[in-house]
């Protein structure tokens, strides 16, 4: 028995972690997971795990699974547009089924 | 001997000293596109123990030195970075083709303090047996965070003159000072500084803290150094001002620290040595912790100019500038 | 040319893994790829790069591709419902499109 | 405001990273996020924090989203039958939705 | 001097010694919410080193020392771990309020040894000049192996109760014992120990290992502050018995831990350093190793009790009680 | 005392120095199924520390030693690694059961050196005493590209062969060459070995990779014995005539070297103890860089063969004939 839900997935420097964080919180989303990367983008190239003089420059992925896609979609535009309004990131959604809905 | 050689032969001398060696290595490797890299995890690591290293030395001394000797120099420092940021909005952030935030964020770089650059020269006057007092290092955050804490403050009331009227909340100083000092870098610094005027850490001191110094500041050259050429591509695609100010600021700077540490020389006593790390710190700009509050802080520059300007070209300028100041000292103070 | 698949996702603290792989390996699902990662769940915050004294405890992302849909729903079932009975964690299914059949 | 999007993930040895960029490249796809990992498949078992002797072996997964379908598709099998032909690792794809359309 | 200002004395002399200073700076940075942080490749490496280096130092010991005056010690610890257990199964165990389970693996964690705090206790012996046989911390696993075991056997004799009926398998001790020495912890121990004990590994020891251990030492306390802190709020939400078994349970347990020490001392010449190792040992709890051998085997019980209570307040005071078992060797057997 | 005595004694001798005795300890802890693991980051800095360290040294000596007498060791050097591989591609490659690729990148990696080996054989020495120019280490690359060099071009004029008309592309060496010296192993010695050579690092050398040398050695090689064990499955599934290779090619490729180091020892007056690392380079199969040059050049050759015989059988085989080669030079020199 798998229950429809939303993956957001965010790819932002570490620095604005907690931006991101705020943002999930502020829509009751308080589990997530995050995970060191490095990468490719418009600006820069980020090693994943050189050494990086600025760690706080360093790319993480933050995945965050939810029940309902009205706020899936809350959260990533709030991401988007004000978060990452001036800074370097992105943002997408994925359709994903989860096991064990009170979990979520 | 006259200024000019006494500057030359100490340039020099130091020149074959092995951690400018590793700098310059770790750019020719990185120029050589060779795959040589030292872990993320090691450079953090390097990062905090060099600087509970200073930070015990430093505790340790404060605890045998008078409180009056230091406040002068404390305040001096905070001057230094306020006046460095100050010059630089007017210079540099004023120059057309620059834009406001990007000028004012590189000048709050540059007044910042490089603990890598500061190890460095703590290293240097080891070696060439110039005394310094130990508590000198622990004047580093009161630089830093002026001159950041300006640097962030001049962005934000420009920001705010251009959008005026949209909800105007008051720029606050005191989340600046708690973010900086919550860093990594300024945390290790301050830590080791409690501990060492608190504890008696000398036996831990004297059999890790201080012989492994000399090795992993090489180790940490060499990431500086590769950082530096790896960054230079950015700075090509910035106005070529920023290169300039990257070459003159340090020396300026430095010139300027040396001559307000002549002053509290004259008036409390600091040792030459110390007058050195003052323009050393001076001329230094921010690589660890400063970049990341300008972009927390100042969202609306561009990091490419101001940490392309700091890292390829401000930094090792400060640290070719090292044996000038110490040249300086030599010849002032006949060291 | 593509291939439907599904892909199973787990999130476990390490000392799970070989539990998971146990699992895992009951379907006949041999082939599987391990992330480290952080995260916040209902229970705690675990950093991703920082030291945790008991690293057994760290965050790991297992993900597999089968090519079944029931064999990811049989390995998803236990893996929720076994192994994770007492413990955190959480599973999910998403559908992919894998080339080169051969490799799964 | 979502747009459909497709996502390439590749897991690949560290030393053909190099081979998997150019390969994006040519299809003008020049931005992409890459993470450390580990896994077992059909030659052996790479953990994803232990030392390793030979670090280029260890485990990458390289994730980068791109906006056609076709492209995509090109990528997806240059990847699976140039670069990997006599090497381990595996191509999949995945539909996703991003924001900020001039981001990808 | 009395027993009290003995006492006294040593207590305030160890806090000054950097070791506790660096575990106290750990919880003063986490609580000021700084960002400093040891990476964990670093932590688990130092961890490895310490272990190896403790294994080491017993290893070369044991080859000197006779047979039989390291059967009675060993026999001893094992006694010590599994009475501490069998102990906290009566008393905090049957607390109302508490779950059988969680206060049956608090115990167990409680029984069990924590490396870091013997390797602390090691590093004051040795600056305060208070000489014990090398091979002493080689006890460790006695006891720990010894409590991690009662602890499980008891709680799942109890599920097994509960669910009676339900299909019965025996409870195998074995792998218990297999999966703790396979732990990375012990595993590091007892290849420094075979290491130490069959080969000549003298010169790398004293090149690598004794050098770097305070300054590694200093750097693990680091992390042990920081940890401690931020499992605080874990333990506010169990029931506040954890946090009196956590402090009482240490003290009584290291005083456990002394008496028997004695008895060894009476009987087989123990040294008055291994009487207080012996105690240390005893009065630590688990931290590295212990809690997912717990969870693996007692999945049933809430980690944020025995965890909490172990981290945050266990070893903390099972730190600051070494003084207390130093100035008692010192006041009977006038060291 | 006669020659086989000789070999005896020594190899006893070396079996009890703690550098064997951690390869064999990550053997036993690997197959006994311990969690214990060194984080790959440590690996990798250990790697570069070793690399610097074994630069610097070469490169501080190349100062002083005159030009003339590194060449013909260099040259023997490229020869050696040229030799054995072409001893490989008629003999092992050749054999049947084994694909001609297989066995030419077998005969590579068991023509290229091995770091780790190279540098337990400089701790050997020095324990027992046996001086060689600091500079030999420095012939590391010129056999270690030689090899893989020829490995390659042999296994492309084979691939070639048979897809013979199909878009003829020549065989370019250079990329090779330049690839190899890019990895991190090459890169590191070189590095050290330019630093050594024109800036004065005698200072960090010694206060820093000199004294931490052996110790980061002694888990280097845990690190080896857990991977040799690790991959023994590996080695399994392929033709037995692998492991027969790798037992016999490290001994009969080590005496080679020992052979044509007597050459230089006669004609430029080769020291001893060069004779001896020249025969452990020759004997040695590399375990760090060749592996991936020769997956990426050869990726119609199974990684499990070659790989497998290297790390599982010839690497060990290699560290444990570095005795012979020290015995062989005491007896014929009488050092
Ligand atoms: N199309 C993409 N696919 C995957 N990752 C991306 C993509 N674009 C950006 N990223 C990631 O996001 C980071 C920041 O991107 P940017 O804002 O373009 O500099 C990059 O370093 C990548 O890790
Ligand atoms: N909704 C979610 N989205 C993403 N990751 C999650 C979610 N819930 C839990 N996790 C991850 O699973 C781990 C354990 O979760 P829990 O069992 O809730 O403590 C957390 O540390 C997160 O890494
Ligand atoms: N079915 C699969 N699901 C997830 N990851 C896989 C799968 N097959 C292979 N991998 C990953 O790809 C790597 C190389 O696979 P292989 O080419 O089969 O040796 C493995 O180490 C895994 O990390
Ligand atoms: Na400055
Ligand atoms: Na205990
Ligand atoms: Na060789």
């Amino acid at each position: 028995m798998t229950i429809a839900a939303i993956k957001i997935s965010v790819i932002v420097e570490r620095f604005l972690l907690p931006e991101v964080e705020r943002i999930l919180a502020s829509e009751g989303a308080n589990r997530y997971s995050t995970y060191p990367g490095g990468g490719k983008g418009e600006h820069s190239t980020h090693p994943f795990d050189a050494a990086s003089v600025v760690r706080e420059f360093s790319i993480v992925k933050v995945e965050a699974i939810v029940l309902e896609r009205a706020t899936a979609e809350r959260i990533a535009d709030k991401i988007a547009y004000e978060c990452l309004k001036d800074q370097s990131g992105i943002v997408w959604l994925e359709g994903v089924e989860v096991l064990r809905r009170n979990k979520f | 001997m006259d200024l000019f050689s006494e500057i030359a032969s100490t340039f020099i001398g130091q020149l074959q000293k092995p951690t400018l060696a590793f700098l310059f290595g770790g750019m020719l490797i990185a120029a050589l596109g060779s795959r040589l890299e030292i872990p993320d995890a090691i450079y953090r690591f390097i990062v905090v123990v060099l600087l509970l290293k200073i930070g015990l030395g430093a505790g340790i001394e404060i605890r045998k030195a008078e409180i009056a000797s230091l406040l002068v120099p404390a305040i001096i420092a905070a001057i230094l970075g306020t006046f460095i940021v100050l010059v630089g909005s007017f210079s540099l952030a004023k120059t057309p083709g620059v834009k406001y935030e990007d000028g004012v964020a590189t000048a709050g770089l540059f007044g910042a303090v490089s603990a890598s650059t500061l190890a460095v020269a703590m290293v240097m006057l080891e070696q060439s047996d110039i005394p310094f007092e130990g508590w000198v290092p622990a004047l580093y955050p009161f630089m830093d965070i002026a001159a950041l804490v300006v640097a962030i403050v001049l962005a934000q009331l420009h920001v705010r003159k251009k959008d005026a009227g949209k909800g105007e909340k008051g720029i606050r100083v005191w989340p600046i000072v708690t973010e900086s000092l919550r860093g990594s870098a300024l945390s290790a610094l301050l830590l080791g500084l409690v501990i060492g005027l608190l504890a008696r850490p000398e036996s831990v001191y004297e059999s890790f803290y201080e012989p492994l110094f000399r090795g992993l500041l090489s180790i940490l050259m060499l990431v500086m150094g590769i950082e530096a050429y790896s960054r230079l591509a950015e700075l090509r695609r910035v106005a070529h001002v920023y290169a300039v100010y990257a070459v003159v600021g340090p020396v300026v700077h430095g010139l300027l620290g040396f001559a307000l540490g002549y002053v509290a020389h004259l008036t409390v006593g600091l040792s030459p040595g110390g007058v050195v790390l003052l323009a050393v710190m001076a001329g230094s700009s921010s690589d660890i912790s400063g970049p990341p509050t300008l972009r927390a802080a100042i969202p609306g520059a561009n990091p490419s100019a101001y940490i392309g300007a700091s890292t390829s070209i401000g930094t090792p300028v400060a640290l070719l500038s090292i044996p000038l100041y110490m040249a300086l000292a030599e010849y002032i103070f006949s060291v």
